[in-house]
């Protein structure tokens, strides 16, 4: 790459963005996934950003993509950041089953799959918690049988966003029960619309339902629907997980959510909470630690940028995220006051909040636990001994699993 | 000066946590919730007529049990833990109002009701007293107020001239309006008091000292239920870390959940030493029952919501589901926290009692 | 016991105490051990304490005790509240050695070495800590091999309290390296003025040195010493430990200590710090925490007391001390403010809470880390699972221990 | 806007850190502590001469290497790691003054001495300025101040009538005395300076201005320095718990102290990025410098206060004996955490930096 030419792909990038992308309001963004109203219009935008060629940047052109670098796919990154892309519904298909696929898919998945996924035509999710296996993603039981050159999928799958409009999934499942369970796992594609998928929300702490239960009741699955090769899809789940991690860490938390520093301060002044000088302090430490996370955040970024692998450091991203988003939980809760006691009582400002501080510790645990990112910071990072794992050499069928085998 | 219960106490506390097991388990609160009714009207009923828990503090002249606040303490620990929703707090804290003021008048008709439960009585305080009393007449707003919409009569602490006094005011009287909230805590049922010229009937005593007692008696009662609702989020935790297996084992093996837990339990211990003491201090020291109450509400209220997020995240994604009560612990603990002074508040009056003292 | 019996007891405690020991002074008490120039002060007043009949009230008379039961103990601690009794350095031996020969010990040695104890005439020390075990305190190296009916020892003990002064010491040794750690151990009574018996002081973060560290060069330990049976030693000294827990536990910081709340509040009003509302806050949780930890060693006593074991609850007592010293910790920083830059620099008071703040990250890992104390309740308070030990089977001598095999 | 460090930078941190690793390993602060001395000499002599590093900052044409404040940020993590005990602090803060006051004469006369390490200068600010003033003579105490029996020449911030200004000291001059403190910190040498009526020379230029940028400067210094120490503290936990054994496992196997130190190391990289941001902002965002420099500090002074708290716990009864270095660190970050505003202070002046900006 010339820096000339990434030069020219911002300024042209620039200009699309100002001619059709919509700007982010300082107003509060609605929390949670886009309404199935709104499917339709992002479909139309991403056709649009596909045809002004910013969608899969990096991606090889054979596949729909651009064919360019990390420095094209950053330069658009930096400035889009002041719009609100209405893409939320490829966010997922496009962060981690595409790049799978383009890893590790065949020539006729490559080809069938990504282009539709680059023009909005086809969404997709990602199936990989079951209520059983929890932390311990490697324990599931969903199980895919072989039929000829067919499987037939059955079990069931937790908290997958987007499933009530994806049109496929990526899924993990047992293929070998016999064998220690990292080695029995395969990773396929699955028609969401086929018979046999039933599609279910999953209402949560705050009333909302911002995710599904999926289940799978004898789905067959087609011919070449292996994602890599059979029973060798725990590799692919970790590439993918890992993804989710460095993706969920460096997120941030834009300054528009009801917990960022920036509204809980405003907040803090219209209920005059902030007056106390201990709820002041405890403020500007939360806009300390916001700015530090987005500033490793940041760091990560360079780094990846200049051909470091962040590797085991994005479970320090996630951890830092998700224990800001608990601190930022008790400040909220100082903020508010006794405001916190009527529920908002038809404050949307004060609602907002009170829905973001019921909903932070469930969030907390989505893309793994703080102690499983401790694990991996401590073994990976810092280079601890690994816990004796008992799991590790026994066969899947002999092992306890979530709650089943204890009674 | 004995912390431990004795054996009527002890024999009290299994009475209470009966009923609540198998008169008010927590799929009668879900009920509610689905209904949207603030209480069920008999199980308040069998607490209030048949366990006699509206008259506890209530002397046995005024038709209550005279029991005493460590009765008190036991039964609203055992409440607390099974999250049942009813007017007692609100009627207790009334009651103590209408005890330490000096209305014999008052006393004989208003105790009476509440302490056989047909009068849903409450305090109209909240934070600093804002409500002015002008030639009879109250205006002002009062928010968050317990039972406020189901309440039969309110006591409105409200300033007149430089002092400050209580006044009793009829749930029908004219300029008087009360709005439900939203309540956060499922068990709880509060609402916005709005006095627009309401006629209030002044109560004889001495107000600040009588508010100043509620404000004690407020931090015994909800520790009390704090703590109850500490203890049993933290038992559906650990009994949840023992069956629930990852990594071949019960996740309660590993330490990063062991510990957690564990420390969780040792705050819990050192509450429960707090509430027993303060429980004793309204019997026993009245003197240094402000300080007891609001040692033993410090030490629970940030534990228990420490408690709550716990019991959410160790049992991972279920735990965060509207099926599992963990959110309903979760919300109790964050509103039981607001109530009454949040903890920078009844800092600041430990550190006023102690400099003082 | 009657309680007129009991009534009688304490008035005359009371009276005896009021005539013949110093109160306790509000000022500050010296920090660490008893000075050696104390020590024969302190045997005498022992003396005059046993003459008295205060002195093992509850041990049996012919063995030197009153042969009273808990009620006239408590009693007796609850006169002697007000008191600074000298009699520090018989503390260890008659909490811990003392109880253990009185349940394990053989007639001789209950006749030989209790009245003695008990009397003031000899003073005694534990010695179970060893630099290579720490936490694990079962995987001790000290060795005592056989050799017809004696026994000799060689090995090293560390953290020793009052061996500079001890007369006989409860040391527990390794006799059989080839079976699982817990199985080849043996207590046994040494005579600290035995030859090969060498006290060196230890000197710790704040330049004193209140431990000492003690090693054995061949001491040869005569016939009669085992307390208990060969090899059964551990179980004498978890109880050992356990006692030591509920006392370290169970004993509180004196409102005269440099970080209780009472001192810190009288020098943040001096220092102007606790002008500062969140100071002031942090001081009054101090405060809340102090209290609550007091009153939870009271319940355990009174549960005690009622016939009710303790058992593992002691180990909450320890926890809950440990991290309220550290959390006065961090109040005396806020409350020292810059003053803590110069340490102390000659102001007494200062000086005294500078120097308990850095000895308090070490204390509290006496008598078993906060971690060791989160394992005891996690398992045996709540009844969680125990870590899947590889030691518990294993031999001795295959174990890694320490440093000393990794390299 | 790159945070990362590039190339040049990196290699500039190795030849520090093998500088410190050579020269000034933790063996000589022990030297230190046996002697009394405040810092080595030939130590000094070599950071200054030979590396240049009390010149940093300083323009060339005042004998500095005009290096920056990303380089010093660099410099000060490395010197901080090894506990290395120095003058440079006080002099970097003393040149920071002088270059954002307006006195070509006295930065003409200072400047060189400190950028060529022959001349010791030190900063006399801690805590609110109280010296006085008063027809050229300045009275008053300052405590704590870096180095203050070693400087050659203070630079006194003094209220003269309604205002600031900042002074120049000569340490022989008359009513000056100097009391050095028995430091908490054994890497750190700090006095106490009393001024009874000492002629001191009024530096022109906007003292006020100058001052708060010396305040910003001892946050990123300071941050630096922890930063460096926080991480050396660290590491030395992270390699015991590697090879000391307990149970038949590492230590650092078991999830206790595993997920400590990873917890240390996440609050580590934060401060990390922190700190080369507040970095950054000196150099190349004045304006944004004050509240990165604050986030920088603040992000870092409790952590490693944490982790030397960890590092003396982790290692069990060793780290708690004077000969291990564990307690070198906890005196050192305790000591740092109250320097130049202690973290309630530096939260109070982010806050109105925030509401302001």
């Amino acid at each position: 790459m010339s820096e000339q030419s990434v030069t020219s792909f911002r300024d042209r990038a620039r200009s699309w963005l100002a001619a059709n992308a919509p700007r982010r309001s300082d107003a509060q963004e609605p929390d949670g996934e886009p309404q199935a109203a709104g499917v339709a219009a992002q479909r139309e935008f991403q056709a649009k950003l596909y045809d002004a060629g910013f969608a899969g940047i990096t991606w090889p052109k054979e596949y729909g993509g651009q064919g360019l670098t990390n420095a094209e796919q950053i330069a658009f990154g930096e400035e889009a950041r002041g719009y609100a892309l209405p893409t939320g519904v490829f966010f997922i298909g496009l962060g981690m089953p595409g790049p799978t696929i383009l890893e590790m898919g065949s020539e006729a998945q490559k080809k069938r799959y990504l282009p539709k996924m680059l023009r909005g035509e086809e969404i997709w999710c990602q199936l990989f918690s079951e209520p059983a296996a929890g932390s311990d993603v490697a324990s599931l039981t969903t199980s895919a049988v072989r039929d000829g050159d067919e499987w037939l999928l059955n079990g069931q799958k937790v908290w997958t966003s987007g499933a009530q409009w994806s049109d496929y999934g990526a899924i993990i499942a047992r293929t070998d029960p016999t064998v220690p369970k990292h080695n029995g796992i395969t990773m396929f594609i699955v028609d969401m619309h086929a018979p046999g998928v039933t599609v279910r929300p999953l209402k949560v702490a705050t009333g909302s339902s911002p995710f599904n239960e999926v289940f799978f009741d004898n789905v067959r699955l087609p011919a070449g629907s292996v994602i890599g090769e059979v029973n060798n899809g725990w590799a692919a789940a970790v590439v993918m997980l890992r993804n989710e991690r460095v993706t969920i860490g460096t997120m941030g938390s834009p300054r528009t959510s009801p917990l960022s520093y920036h509204s809980l301060s405003a907040l803090a002044a219209r209920l005059g909470t902030g007056a106390d000088v201990e709820v002041a302090r405890r403020l500007a430490r939360l806009y300390a630690r916001e700015r530090s996370v987005r500033l490793f955040g940041q760091l990560l970024r360079e780094e990846a940028m200049a051909g470091r692998d962040p590797g085991a450091r994005g479970s320090v991203a996630k951890l830092a995220g998700a224990e800001l988003a608990m601190s930022a939980c008790e400040v909220a809760e100082a903020v508010l006051g006794q405001a916190v006691v009527a529920g908002g009582a038809g404050d949307p400002e004060i609602d907002a909040v009170i829905m973001a501080v019921i909903g932070s510790p469930g969030s907390s645990v989505a893309g793994g636990t703080n102690e499983i990112q401790r694990n991996i910071i401590g073994e990976r990072v810092l280079g601890l001994a690994k816990d004796p794992g008992v799991d590790r050499g026994t066969p899947f069928n002999q092992l306890r699993v979530g709650t089943l085998n204890t009674k | 000066m004995a912390l431990v219960l004795n054996a009527e106490e002890e024999e009290f506390a299994d009475s209470v946590r009966r009923f609540v097991a198998e008169r008010s388990p927590r799929a009668k609160l879900r009920e509610l919730m689905a209904s949207g009714q603030p209480y069920h009207g008999d199980v308040w009923r069998q607490m209030s007529g048949g366990l006699g828990l509206s008259g506890l503090i209530i002397p046995a002249e005024y038709g209550g049990a005279e029991a005493g606040y460590r009765v008190l303490a036991v039964a609203l620990t055992e409440l607390g833990a099974g999250l049942v929703s009813s007017p007692l707090l609100a009627g207790t804290l009334a009651a103590g109002v209408l005890l330490r003021l000096d209305d014999k008048d008052a006393q004989g008709r208003l105790l009476p009701g509440i302490a056989s439960g047909e009068l849903i009585a409450t305090l109209a305080l909240a934070g600093d007293v804002t409500v002015r009393a002008d030639g009879g007449t109250l205006t002002g707003e009062v928010a968050p107020v317990l039972n406020a919409a189901q309440a039969g009569v309110l006591l409105v602490p409200a300033l007149a001239g430089g002092g400050i006094g209580v006044y009793e005011v009829e749930a029908a009287a004219a300029g008087l309006s009360v709005a439900a909230a939203p309540a956060l805590d499922h068990s709880r049922s509060v609402g916005t008091v709005r006095l627009d010229g309401v006629a209030g009937r002044p109560l004889a005593g001495d107000a600040a000292r009588a508010l100043g007692f509620a404000r004690d008696l407020a931090n015994l009662a909800l520790a009390a239920e704090q703590l109850g609702a500490f203890g049993a989020a933290l038992e559906m935790t650990v009994e949840y870390a023992k069956i629930r297996a990852a990594f071949g084992r019960p996740i309660g093996a590993f330490q990063g959940v062991k510990h957690r837990l564990a420390n969780l339990r040792t705050d819990w211990e050192l509450a429960h030493a707090a509430l027993l003491d303060a429980a004793r201090a309204a019997d026993e020291r009245p003197g240094d029952f402000a300080a007891a109450a609001a040692v033993a509400r410090v030490s629970v209220s940030d534990a228990y919501v420490a408690a709550a997020t716990a019991t959410i995240q160790l049992h991972g994604g279920i735990g965060f589901t509207w099926e599992h009560d963990a959110h309903l612990y979760y919300k109790n603990a964050i509103s039981q926290n607001a109530l009454f002074g949040d903890p920078r508040a009844q800092l600041d009056r430990l550190r006023t009692l102690l400099t003082a003292g």
